[in-house]
C-alpha cells in the first residue's frame, strides 16, 4: 500500500520535474549574462590559472571550499564521536585471513608510487585536471591499500590529527593574511606569475596543497576509524 | 546506468547492491568525461568508486550481508 | 563527425532523462526500503543523479573542458580577445565546481550515516527499520 | 601521417585492441573464476600496455607518463588478480576439472610437499 | 575598523582546527578556547551591530571579487541581530556545558568542536549572501547536529539521529535541485543578483525552485509535515544541545526560508501560504504538546508550536508583523533555552524523562525550579515578562491587518500553553516528592548560565525598549528588498591582485 502511494507520488514528481527540465535547451547556454563568462576570462587573464575549475574552487568561491574542508573534518570528528566506545583503545581490525607475501610486497612497492601520484595531482591542480581533493583521495587510497594488505599496519593518530590541523590552519590563516594584506578574506596577495607555469596563480597552489594534505589525512583517519570498528 | 541503479535497489544481497552503486559511480564518471568535466570525473572516480564502496563494505562487514538476515531476531550479539 | 542519431531531440535529453530516473530510483529506495544500508544506498544514488543533472546543465554542445592547457594556447598571445574567443567554446565551469563540492559533502554525509548504521546494529542486532522502533516514527 | 613512430603506435593500438577484446571474450566465455581471471589478467595486461604505449608513440610528449603507467600496470594487475584468486580459494571454491566437478589440486601438492619434508 | 563579518566564520574555524593540536599540550584548553572565541565574537557582533544600525549595511566581499562573481557576507541590521542572538546563546550554552557531565578528554574534544561548528554553521547560514554557500553552511550545521544528537551512547540517540539524518539529507538534496534549477535559468548564485533578475525566470522554474527551497529549508525551520525529526532529536540529544537546536539552528532555518520567500522570489500568495502552514504547524504541535508524557518532548513540541507562531507572524507581511515575528524569535530563543537547560536538570537522573518524575522537586532544587517557573510564565505570555511583549506586538500587528482569526488563534494557543506548562509547575511545587527520585544539584557554571538567561528575560520584560530599536531596524531591512539588492550589488569595484 505504502509502496504504491510512494510510487505514484514519485511518478508525478518525476514527470513534473522532467517536463520542467525539457524546457532547458540541452547543450546551449540558457541565460544571457551569467557569472561564467567573467570566470572564464578572469582566470587566465588576472589569476594566471589555466584550470578554470580550480580557480573557481579555490579563489572565486574559495569560501565554499573552506566550508567543504570543514564538512570533511566534521565528518571525521562525527564518525569517531559516534563510534567512540569509551576509555579503552580501538578494537581489532576485521580480517578473514592474512594477505599473502606477494600482496604485501606488491603493495609496499606500489605505495610510494600512489603517494607520489597523489602529490603530483595536487601540486599540478592549477594546470591540469585534478587538485587538492582528488590528490587527497588518491593518498587516502594508498593508505587504504597498506591497511588492507598489512594486518598490523598502524597509522599514527597523533600524526594524522597534527597534519590535519596544520593544513586547516594554513588554509584559514592564508585567508586571514589576505584580509590583513589586501582588505578581503582569501585575497590573492602573491605575485600571479605566468600562465601554465608551475609557480603561477599566487596563493592558489598553496591553498590547494594544504587542501590536499588535509583531505588525505582526514580520509585516512576516516577509513582507519571505520576499519578498526570490530568489537 | 539506470540498470545498475535498479539492480542495486532490487538486489537483496547487500554486497552486490554496493557493487552496483560502485558501477553507477563508474558510469557516472565516464559520463562526466563525455560532458567535458575532467575534474569532476576524477573526483567521482576516486570518491564514488573507491572510497564510498569501501566504507559501505566495511559497514556490511560489521553488520549483516543479506537483507533477509535483518528480519531474524535470534542473531547473537556480534561479540 | 556528426552522428545523425544526435539530431533526435529525445536523445539530446537523454542526460536529463537519466538523471531524473536516477533521482527517482534513489528517492524510492530512501523512502520505501526497510534495510538501513539500502536507505543509505538510496541516498547516494540520489546524490549521483543530482550531480549528473548539474553537470549536464552546464554542458555546451561541442564545448571543450574549461582548461587553458598549453596545447590550446600554443600559438596565440594571451590577449583579452584571444581569451574571450577561446572561452566561448568552453563548457560552463561553475556547475563543475559546485558538483566537486557536492560530491565531497555527500561522501561526508554517507560516512556519518554508515557509522550511525553500525551504532544501531550494535544496539539492536538488526538492520530492519521496523524493528528499531523505540521512538515513535 | 606516415612517420615510423605513428605507424608503430597504430600497430600497437591494434594489437592492444585485439587483446583487450579477446580478454573480454574470455571473461564472458570461461567456465570458472580461475579461468576467467586468467583471461582477464593476461590478455588485458598485454592489451592495456600496448594501448598505452601506442598512445605514447602517437603523442611523443606523453611517452614518459605512458611508461610510468605501463610499469604501474605491470605491478598492479598481476598482484590484484593473485589476491582475487587467493580470496576465492580461501572461500572454498576450487578449479573445475573436465567433467565439471571441483578438485583441489593445490592442497594435494601442499600435502605432498609436507609429507616429503617429514620423510626427509 | 573593529573587524569584519568574515571573522565570524574564520575565527571559529581556525579555533576548531586548533583544538586537537592544543589538546596535546594542555588538556583544559580544549574546554576554554571555544568560550574565549565566542566571547570575542560576542563583543565583535555587539560593536558591529551598533555600527550597522547607525551607518547601514556592511557587505563583506571575499577574495576580492565584487558580489555577482565572488561570495559576499551581508551584515545588515537583520542578520546582525540574528548573529548576535546566536552567538549570545552559543556563549551561554558553552558556559552551561563547560563542566559537562563526566565526559573524558577525547569526548570533550569532539563535543566542543562540534558545538563550535554548530554555532558557526548557523551564523554562516544567516550571514552569507550566496545560495550555494548557504547550502554548504547548512551541511556543516546538520552534520554537527547529527553527531551531537547521537552523542550519548546509552539512549536511543542513534535512532533519533538516523531519522534526522535521513530527513536532513533528503532536504539538502532538494536544496541542491533548487540551486540547479536557478542556475540553469539565471547563471548566477548570488542572492541579490537572483533577486534582481528573478523576473527573467520562467514561472514554472520559479515555482518548482520555490517548492524545493521550502521543502529543503523547512526541515531546519520545523514546518509542519517536515518536523518529524524534531521531538526525538530534542529528547535524545544532551540538554544543552536541545537548547542549541531551538535557540540557534531553528532560527537559522527560519531566517533562510524567510530570506528566500521575501527577497529571492516574489510569487503571489506566499504570505497566505505562510499563514496557512504556520497555523497548521501551530495547532498540531500544541495539541501534541498537551498529550506528551515526557518533559523534553513536551518542550520540543512547544518549540515547534512557537516556530509556527513565528511563521504566522511573518505571513502577516506588514512591518509590524515582521517586527512581532523577530521579537517572538528573540524571546523564544532565550526562554526556550532556559526551559531546556533547567528542565534537563529537573529530570537529570531519570531515564524516561517523564513529567511525573518531577513531583515536588522544588524542595531539592529551589533555584532551578524557580528558573523553570520563570521561563514557563514568560513563554506563556504573562504580562511583566519577555514573552508578553512579543505576543502583544503580534496581536496588534494582526489587529491592524484585520486578521481577527489570528487574534483568536493566538489567544487560544496561549491558553493551551498555559494548561500544559502549569501542569508541570503544579507537579513541581505542590505534589509530594517521590522517594526514589534522585536529584542532581546543578553545577556552578550551569547555574550561572541559567541565571544569565533568567536575567535576560527580566531585562527584556521590564525594559522592552532596550531591544525594540534594533528589532525595528531589522524588520525594515528585511522588507526593503530594493535596498538589499542595491547594497550588495553596488559594493565597490573589483579589487584585483
Amino acid at each position: 500500500m505504502k509502496k504504491i502511494l510512494v510510487l505514484s507520488l514519485l511518478a508525478v514528481f518525476g514527470v513534473y520535474l522532467a517536463e520542467v527540465l525539457f524546457k532547458i535547451d540541452f547543450g546551449h547556454q540558457f541565460f544571457l549574462n551569467g557569472v561564467k563568462d567573467f570566470y572564464l576570462t578572469a582566470s587566465p587573464d588576472k589569476l594566471k590559472v589555466a584550470n578554470v575549475v580550480t580557480s573557481i574552487v579555490v579563489n572565486f568561491r574559495g569560501f565554499d571550499t573552506l566550508g567543504e574542508v570543514t564538512v570533511l573534518f566534521l565528518a571525521t570528528t562525527a564518525m569517531s564521536s559516534i563510534l567512540y566506545k569509551g576509555r579503552h583503545k580501538l578494537g581489532e581490525r576485521a580480517v578473514l585471513f592474512s594477505s599473502s607475501r606477494i600482496v604485501m610486497t606488491g603493495s609496499k612497492l606500489l605505495f610510494p608510487a600512489i603517494i607520489l601520484l597523489g602529490v603530483y595531482v595536487f601540486v599540478h591542480g592549477h594546470l591540469t585536471p585534478g587538485g587538492g581533493f582528488q590528490g587527497g583521495v588518491i593518498i587516502a587510497t594508498g593508505f587504504l591499500l597498506m591497511l588492507l594488505s598489512y594486518q598490523d599496519y598502524q597509522v599514527s593518530h597523533v600524526v594524522l590529527s597534527v597534519v590535519e590541523s596544520l593544513a586547516g590552519i594554513t588554509f584559514a590563516s592564508i585567508g586571514l593574511i589576505g584580509l590583513l594584506n589586501g582588505g578581503t578574506f582569501l585575497h590573492n596577495f602573491l605575485h600571479t606569475g605566468v600562465l601554465n607555469n608551475l609557480l603561477s596563480g599566487g596563493v592558489i597552489p598553496i591553498i590547494y596543497i594544504a587542501v590536499g594534505f588535509k583531505v588525505g589525512a582526514e580520509l585516512t583517519g576516516l577509513i582507519y576509524t571505520a576499519l578498526n570498528e570490530k568489537d | 546506468m539506470t540498470g545498475a541503479a535498479v539492480y542495486s535497489v532490487v538486489q537483496r544481497d547487500l554486497l552486490y547492491a554496493v557493487i552496483g552503486t560502485g558501477v553507477i559511480s563508474l558510469i557516472l564518471s565516464i559520463l562526466f568525461l563525455f560532458l567535458q568535466a575532467p575534474d569532476v570525473a576524477l573526483t567521482e572516480a576516486a570518491i564514488g568508486v573507491a572510497l564510498t564502496t569501501i566504507i559501505f563494505i566495511i559497514t556490511i562487514r560489521n553488520t549483516v550481508r543479506y537483507e533477509e538476515d535483518s528480519n531474524r531476531h535470534s542473531k547473537p550479539a556480534s561479540k | 563527425m556528426e552522428f545523425k542519431l544526435f539530431d533526435l531531440s529525445i536523445v539530446e535529453y537523454a542526460f536529463f532523462v537519466t538523471s531524473v530516473l536516477i533521482i527517482l530510483i534513489g528517492l524510492y529506495a530512501a523512502l520505501v526500503k526497510k534495510t538501513l544500508i539500502k536507505i543509505v544506498i538510496g541516498l547516494s544514488i540520489l546524490d549521483a543523479g543530482i550531480n549528473l543533472l548539474l553537470i549536464s546543465i552546464g554542458y555546451l554542445k561541442a564545448g571543450t573542458a574549461p582548461i587553458f592547457s598549453p596545447a590550446l594556447v600554443k600559438n596565440m598571445p594571451l590577449t583579452l580577445e584571444n581569451i574571450k574567443k577561446l572561452s566561448e567554446g568552453m563548457v560552463d565551469p561553475v556547475p563543475q565546481a559546485l558538483v566537486l563540492t557536492a560530491i565531497v559533502i555527500g561522501f561526508g554525509v554517507t560516512a556519518v550515516a554508515l557509522s550511525l548504521v553500525i551504532r544501531l546494529y550494535r544496539h539492536h542486532h538488526t538492520l530492519n527499520i521496523d524493528e528499531i522502533k523505540n521512538l515513535k516514527w | 601521417m606516415n612517420s615510423i613512430l605513428e605507424i608503430t603506435g597504430l600497430i600497437l593500438l591494434l594489437i592492444g585492441g585485439t587483446f583487450l577484446f579477446l580478454g573480454g571474450l574470455g571473461i564472458f566465455r570461461m567456465p570458472d573464476t580461475y579461468n576467467r581471471l586468467q583471461a582477464g589478467t593476461k590478455a588485458t595486461t598485454l592489451g592495456g600496455m600496448s594501448v598505452i604505449l601506442g598512445v605514447g608513440f602517437l603523442e611523443p610528449g606523453w611517452m614518459i607518463k605512458a611508461l610510468v603507467l605501463v610499469i604501474f600496470i605491470a605491478f598492479s594487475n598481476p598482484i590484484s588478480s593473485h589476491a582475487l584468486a587467493r580470496a576465492n580459494y580461501k572461500r572454498g571454491k576450487y578449479p573445475y576439472l573436465k567433467g565439471g566437478e571441483e578438485y583441489d589440486k593445490y592442497r594435494e601438492v601442499v600435502t605432498n610437499q609436507k609429507t616429503k619434508e617429514e620423510a626427509q | 575598523m573593529v573587524g569584519s563579518p568574515v571573522l565570524f566564520i574564520a575565527i571559529p574555524l581556525l579555533a576548531a582546527f586548533l583544538i586537537p593540536l592544543l589538546g596535546f599540550v594542555w588538556k583544559e584548553s580544549v574546554r576554554i578556547l571555544p568560550g574565549l572565541v565566542l566571547l570575542y565574537l560576542l563583543y565583535l557582533s555587539l560593536t558591529l551591530m551598533e555600527q550597522v544600525v547607525h551607518t547601514g549595511t556592511i557587505v563583506e566581499v571575499i577574495a576580492g571579487w565584487a558580489p555577482p562573481w565572488g561570495i559576499n557576507l551581508v551584515f545588515s541590521p537583520l542578520t546582525g541581530l540574528l548573529t548576535t542572538l546566536m552567538i549570545l546563546m552559543g556563549f551561554i550554552i558553552w558556559i552551561y556545558s563547560y563542566r559537562f557531565k563526566n565526559i573524558d578528554f577525547q569526548e570533550a574534544v569532539k563535543y566542543f568542536i562540534l558545538l563550535l561548528m554548530l554555532i558557526t554553521g548557523s551564523v554562516g547560514i544567516v550571514l552569507t549572501g550566496d545560495i550555494f554557500n548557504q547550502f554548504v553552511f547548512i551541511e556543516i550545521t546538520s552534520i554537527s547536529a547529527y553527531a551531537l544528537t547521537a552523542f550519548y551512547k546509552g539512549r536511543d540517540s542513534a535512532e533519533a539521529s538516523f531519522k534526522y539524518l535521513m530527513i536532513g539529507s533528503l532536504s539538502s538534496m532538494f536544496l541542491l535541485l533548487a540551486i540547479a534549477l536557478i542556475y540553469s535559468q539565471l547563471g548566477t548564485l548570488n542572492m541579490a543578483d537572483i533577486a534582481a533578475k528573478a523576473h527573467l525566470m520562467k514561472p514554472e522554474f520559479k515555482i518548482l525552485a520555490l517548492i524545493f527551497f521550502i521543502t529543503g529549508l523547512g526541515i531546519e525551520a520545523e514546518i509542519f509535515p517536515l518536523n518529524g525529526w524534531a521531538p526525538d532529536a530534542y529528547a535524545q540529544a544532551p540538554g544543552p544541545i536541545g537548547a542549541a537546536f531551538s535557540g540557534i539552528v531553528v532560527k537559522a532555518g527560519v531566517y533562510a526560508m524567510i530570506r528566500v520567500m521575501f527577497t529571492l522570489f516574489d510569487v503571489a500568495g506566499t504570505h497566505q501560504f505562510l499563514i496557512v502552514i504556520g497555523i497548521i504547524t501551530l495547532i498540531i504541535a500544541e495539541m501534541s504538546a498537551v498529550r506528551q508524557e515526557h518533559l523534553k518532548r513536551m518542550l520540543a513540541y512547544s518549540s515547534i508550536g512557537q516556530m509556527g507562531l513565528v511563521i504566522v507572524a511573518f505571513g502577516i507581511g506588514t512591518e509590524e508583523g515582521v517586527f512581532a515575528a523577530l521579537f517572538l524569535m528573540l524571546n523564544h530563543a532565550i526562554i526556550k533555552s532556559l526551559l531546556f537547560l533547567s528542565g534537563s536538570y529537573l529530570v537529570y537522573h531519570s531515564t524516561g524523562k517523564y513529567i511525573s518524575e518531577v513531583d515536588g522537586i522544588a524542595r531539592n532544587l529551589p533555584i532551578t525550579s524557580f528558573l523553570f517557573a520563570l521561563g514557563s510564565i514568560a513563554i506563556v505570555g504573562m504580562p511583566p515578562f519577555a514573552g508578553f511583549w512579543s505576543k502583544w506586538s503580534m496581536l496588534t500587528a494582526a489587529a491592524h491587518s484585520n486578521l481577527i482569526l489570528i487574534i483568536g488563534l493566538v489567544l487560544s494557543v496561549s491558553l493551551i500553553e498555559l494548561v500544559y506548562y502549569f501542569r508541570v509547575l503544579n507537579r513541581i511545587y505542590f505534589f509530594p516528592k517521590k522517594k526514589e527520585v534522585v536529584v542532581k544539584k546543578p553545577t556552578i557554571n550551569a547555574l550561572l548560565a541559567m541565571g544569565l538567561l533568567g536575567l535576560l528575560i527580566l531585562i527584556i520584560g521590564f525594559y522592552p525598549d532596550s531591544v525594540t530599536g534594533y528589532l525595528h531596524a531589522a524588520s525594515q531591512s528585511l522588507l526593503d528588498k530594493g535596498k538589499y539588492i542595491h547594497d550588495v550589488l553596488s559594493t565597490g569595484q573589483l579589487l584585483l591582485p
